[in-house]
């Protein structure tokens, strides 16, 4: 398998796939042993859906994409107000957009 | 100074179409812009080429040792063909989002955003 | 007449003939340009595929369109060259090569999945038009000739933005993409025109040997820079990449990625071959690493709230480009000192070419992907997605190895290119690898997210019906994630004989002019 | 669009035809004065326009159909395909007929100033004239569709999308 150096390090995929198999093998070899305090019938059994209350029909069990990483848009609210801001859908900012970053540009080629 | 008029009428036909492309809300207004845009090009590359006195660029004519440059002709037809083929195209892009939103203002042909 | 001395005009000629007969050939029955559409793809790409052979043999290829012998660039008495000419080096070839195997991917999947559709002789043109336009900028020695190939791929990717012309976001984003495209590309033909006027040629190589950086010089180098910037999607100037990769058909949205490539291509090489002077690397160098930074950020946490699942993967071509730029701006800053750019500069320049190869592959792959599952879903919203993963096994399955390669896990293919980006970053500034892991670390998150709500979860009664897609679209698909597999298992060779030829004619500016102006320069 | 009023039909009937001429004239010419297929395919479709502006579109739909149309624009461009690919003995677009004798613009052009001898100009003269082809096709294909501005969607929209 051929190694790729970069100056301060190597990647070969031989030596992943080997490692990869082997934790792999440890894994299912430490799943294997089972849990020894797990008994059916108690409330070990029951849902976990990360605080929310379970539904009833299981049917209903969902976790709608445009709810996943909420928290993280949340905090960041402050960036994302003004990244939406910054993305108005309207043709004339992408035009003057392109059109104010070549004449920095420009300005800044003849500077130097 | 009169040698650098062409190029002066280079920059104000260029910032008339962009002028045009950047405030002008209607549809049609804009793809004008992009002509007008186009057309100073095209004038930009005519005027390099230009040889004051010279003589027209076509062999068996050629009578005299100054000539035109022929090249920036050629890129000018080319860049008309293909000014000719946007130009074509935006318009029928026009009609079609004009029968789809009801509107030619561009300030309201925005639902893609964010 | 010996043929392999014409494989860089065959490349451009297929496509044409695809794109010429298809309205022809569609007069008679939609069969035959099914057939057409996959069968000229595919030679297109044996054509590329030998063209890469015959330049890792052989060394820069020369054609000179018109002339007595291919290689005649300089006919006698002449110290410029007159024709077109198109100069095939290392990088040339291998974007010529992964591109066209993005469109046989792309058309083999094009075939059902556009039966749907009325108007399939039209879109066959217009794609080959496409292709031939992309493989024209790639291949290409003539700055006008670049000009107007670029347009050619523009005005096809126009009407195969809006080629669902029903749809009324399809025509908005075309509008959008009409014209802030059209400005940009009128703003090459202006830089065109100044370097025609101040140095008398339009070959690209003869151009960067007498470039003097004159003021006329330094606008030709900022409008030809801004400008392909653009066409390749950086930030701030990515808003109408969106828009039309969303809203094109998905064989169409895989197979721009390519054709920002290209532009990217155009970027390198008017960042290097034609203005690479000591005196603007730094500008040029750091403005790439800036729009790189800015790209792989902002189109990352974009992509990270977007419900839509095409949306969403356009925002991260976006954040891949950046690391693309990011990885050749470092290169161009090293490039200053020979110490540097032996210690970590032709690593950083390698990781970002093989960035593109790879990126061409898992994002053609994504797309193709959301296509197969809006054909069989026949929904793009990922709210109305669920469980698709029971119907549709083996779409789940490509699509898991795309998303994984695309965020980097080992041992996929972008890891490795982007070990080597982060690897050669770190020795410029820790702070650009640091950007480097965050947005890949993102990139997983966001894609964690399509596959948990496309794929997983308890099937959907209403998605009930749903089956997997036909065999063409799946041999397409297959046919890229053994690229995949291939570029993923073989890092090595693959970095020895076809990336980092590449990474070294990109940086051999003398080389890139010797091979048109000889080498008594 | 509807016919114009008779002054402008008249004229239209009895002058359109120069502009015909003059753009067969540009096309063959291509190769010796200033134009070639393009700017005559121009002109040429020009009167096409004209005559859809004066007489009304019923004067050009019932004659000529956009099928027949597309077809010349496509004969047109192989033709140019091919003429590029003929050249392949040496190189593509190589002229290969031009002083070679041939009775198809196969000429030796004659040294000095003259007026000029059609028979000149090999691959370049013929490319002139296919490139001619389509552009008349095409560009009379555009102004038929824009003057209809029909709509070119099959009945009740297209199916497949997801709303």
């Amino acid at each position: 398998m051929g190694a790729i150096y970069t100056g301060s390090g190597y990647w070969s995929v031989g030596w992943w796939i080997l490692f990869a198999a082997l934790a792999l093998a440890m894994t299912i070899y430490f799943r294997s042993l089972g849990r020894g305090d797990y008994k059916v019938g108690t409330e070990q059994e029951e849902f976990f859906n990360a605080g929310h209350p379970v539904p009833e029909d299981p049917r209903e069990y969902r976790f709608p994409a445009a709810s996943t990483y909420w928290g993280f848009t949340r905090a960041l609210s402050r960036y994302y107000d003004f990244l939406f801001a910054f993305h108005t859908g309207f043709l004339q900012d992408y035009v003057a957009l392109t059109a104010g970053v070549l004449a920095l540009f420009g300005v800044l080629a003849l500077l130097v | 100074m009169t040698g650098s008029m062409p190029y002066v009428a280079v920059a104000v036909l260029f910032l008339c179409g962009l002028y045009m492309v950047l405030f002008e809300h209607n549809l049609f207004k804009i793809a004008l812009g992009i002509t007008v845009m186009e057309a100073s090009a095209n004038l930009f590359l005519v005027v390099l080429g230009y040889r004051s006195g010279g003589g027209i660029p076509v062999y068996t004519l050629a009578s005299r040792e100054a000539m035109v440059l022929p090249t920036p002709q050629a890129l000018t037809l080319t860049a008309i063909v293909i000014g000719l083929a946007t130009t074509a195209l935006l318009l029928s892009l026009v009609v079609w989002a004009y029968r789809h939103y009801g509107t030619l203002d561009i300030q309201q042909i925005r639902r893609l955003r964010g | 007449m010996r043929l392999d001395e014409h494989l860089p005009a065959l490349l451009l000629a297929l496509p044409l003939l695809g794109a010429f007969s298809a309205p022809l050939v569609g007069k008679g029955s939609r069969r035959w340009v099914e057939l057409l559409l996959p069968v000229l793809s595919g030679l297109t790409f044996a054509v590329a595929a030998a063209l890469l052979h015959r330049v890792s043999v052989g060394g820069t290829q020369l054609y000179v369109m018109g002339a007595e012998r291919a290689g005649l660039a300089l006919p006698s008495g002449m110290s410029l060259p007159i024709r077109i000419v198109l100069e095939v080096d290392a990088l040339s070839a291998l974007m010529a090569a992964s591109g066209s195997l993005v469109a046989f991917a792309c058309a083999l999947f094009a075939v059902p999945y556009m039966r749907r559709f009325s108007g399939f002789d039209k879109f066959a043109s217009l794609y080959f038009l496409l292709v031939a336009g992309m493989l024209g900028m790639e291949v290409t020695g003539d700055l006008f000739n670049f000009f107007v190939f670029l347009e050619i791929a523009s005005v096809a990717s126009y009407g195969l933005v809006a080629f669902w012309r029903d749809r009324p976001e399809a025509i908005e984003a075309g509008l959008k993409y009409t014209v802030v495209s059209t400005v940009a590309a009128l703003m090459v033909l202006f830089a065109a025109g100044f370097l025609y006027g101040n140095h008398g040629v339009l070959n690209m190589a003869a151009i960067a040997s007498r470039v003097d950086l004159g003021v006329a010089d330094k606008v030709a180098m900022a409008l030809l820079f801004g400008s392909l910037a653009m066409k390749a999607g950086a930030v701030p100037m990515h808003m109408w990449l969106p828009d039309a990769y969303g809203e094109a058909p998905s064989c169409v949205s895989a197979l721009l990625v390519s054709v920002s490539q290209a532009s990217l291509y155009g970027l390198f090489r008017t960042s290097f071959s034609l203005f690479g002077l000591p005196r603007v690397a730094p500008l040029l160098g750091w403005g790439l690493v800036v729009l790189g930074l800015l790209s792989m950020f902002v189109g990352v946490t974009m992509a990270i709230v977007q419900k839509e699942i095409k949306r969403l993967m356009a925002y991260h071509a976006i954040s891949q480009t950046g690391y693309m730029l990011l990885g050749v701006g470092v290169g161009l800053v090293a490039s200053l000192s020979p110490a540097r750019m032996e210690s970590f500069g032709l690593v950083a320049i390698g990781g970002a070419l093989y960035h593109v190869i790879n990126h061409a592959m898992y994002k053609g792959l994504l797309f193709l992907t959301a296509g197969a599952v809006y054909y069989s879903a026949g929904t793009r919203m990922l709210d109305q997605m669920g469980g698709l993963a029971r119907n549709m096994p083996k779409t789940a399955s490509l699509f898991a190895l795309a998303a994984a390669a695309i965020a980097g896990l080992p041992p996929v293919n972008g890891f490795t290119s982007k070990l080597l980006i982060y690897q050669s970053s770190y020795a410029l500034s820790p702070f650009l690898a640091a950007v480097g892991m965050i947005t890949s670390v993102l990139t997983l998150a966001s894609f964690v997210k399509i596959f948990q709500s496309a794929f997983l979860g308890p099937a959907l009664p209403e998605l009930s019906e749903v089956r997997e897609v036909p065999a063409p679209m799946l041999a397409g698909m297959a046919l890229l994630a053994l690229a995949i597999a291939g570029l993923s298992l073989l890092p090595g060779p693959v970095l020895e004989h076809m990336v980092m030829p590449a990474a070294r004619a990109l940086a051999d500016r003398g080389a890139y002019i010797a091979a048109v102006m000889g080498g008594g320069m | 669009m509807k016919p114009m009023s008779v002054v402008v039909r008249s004229v239209f009937c009895v002058f359109g035809w120069f502009v015909l001429v003059f753009g067969a004239y540009v096309i063959v010419h291509g190769h010796l004065t200033p134009g070639g297929g393009f700017q005559g395919g121009a002109v040429f479709a020009t009167f096409f326009a004209a005559l859809m502006a004066s007489l009304g579109e019923g004067a050009f739909g019932e004659s000529v159909s956009s099928r027949f149309l597309s077809t010349v624009e496509s004969l047109g461009l192989l033709l140019f395909w091919l003429l590029g690919l003929l050249g392949m003995g040496r190189t593509f677009f190589h002229n290969f007929l031009a002083g070679s004798g041939s009775i198809l613009f196969g000429g030796s052009v004659p040294v000095g100033p003259n007026e000029g001898a059609l028979a000149t100009g090999g691959t370049v003269a013929l490319m002139n004239l296919s490139v001619g082809m389509e552009v008349v096709a095409g560009l009379t294909l555009i102004t038929v569709y824009m003057a209809l501005a029909r709509l070119v969607v099959p009945d009740g929209g297209e199916r497949g999308h997801d709303r």
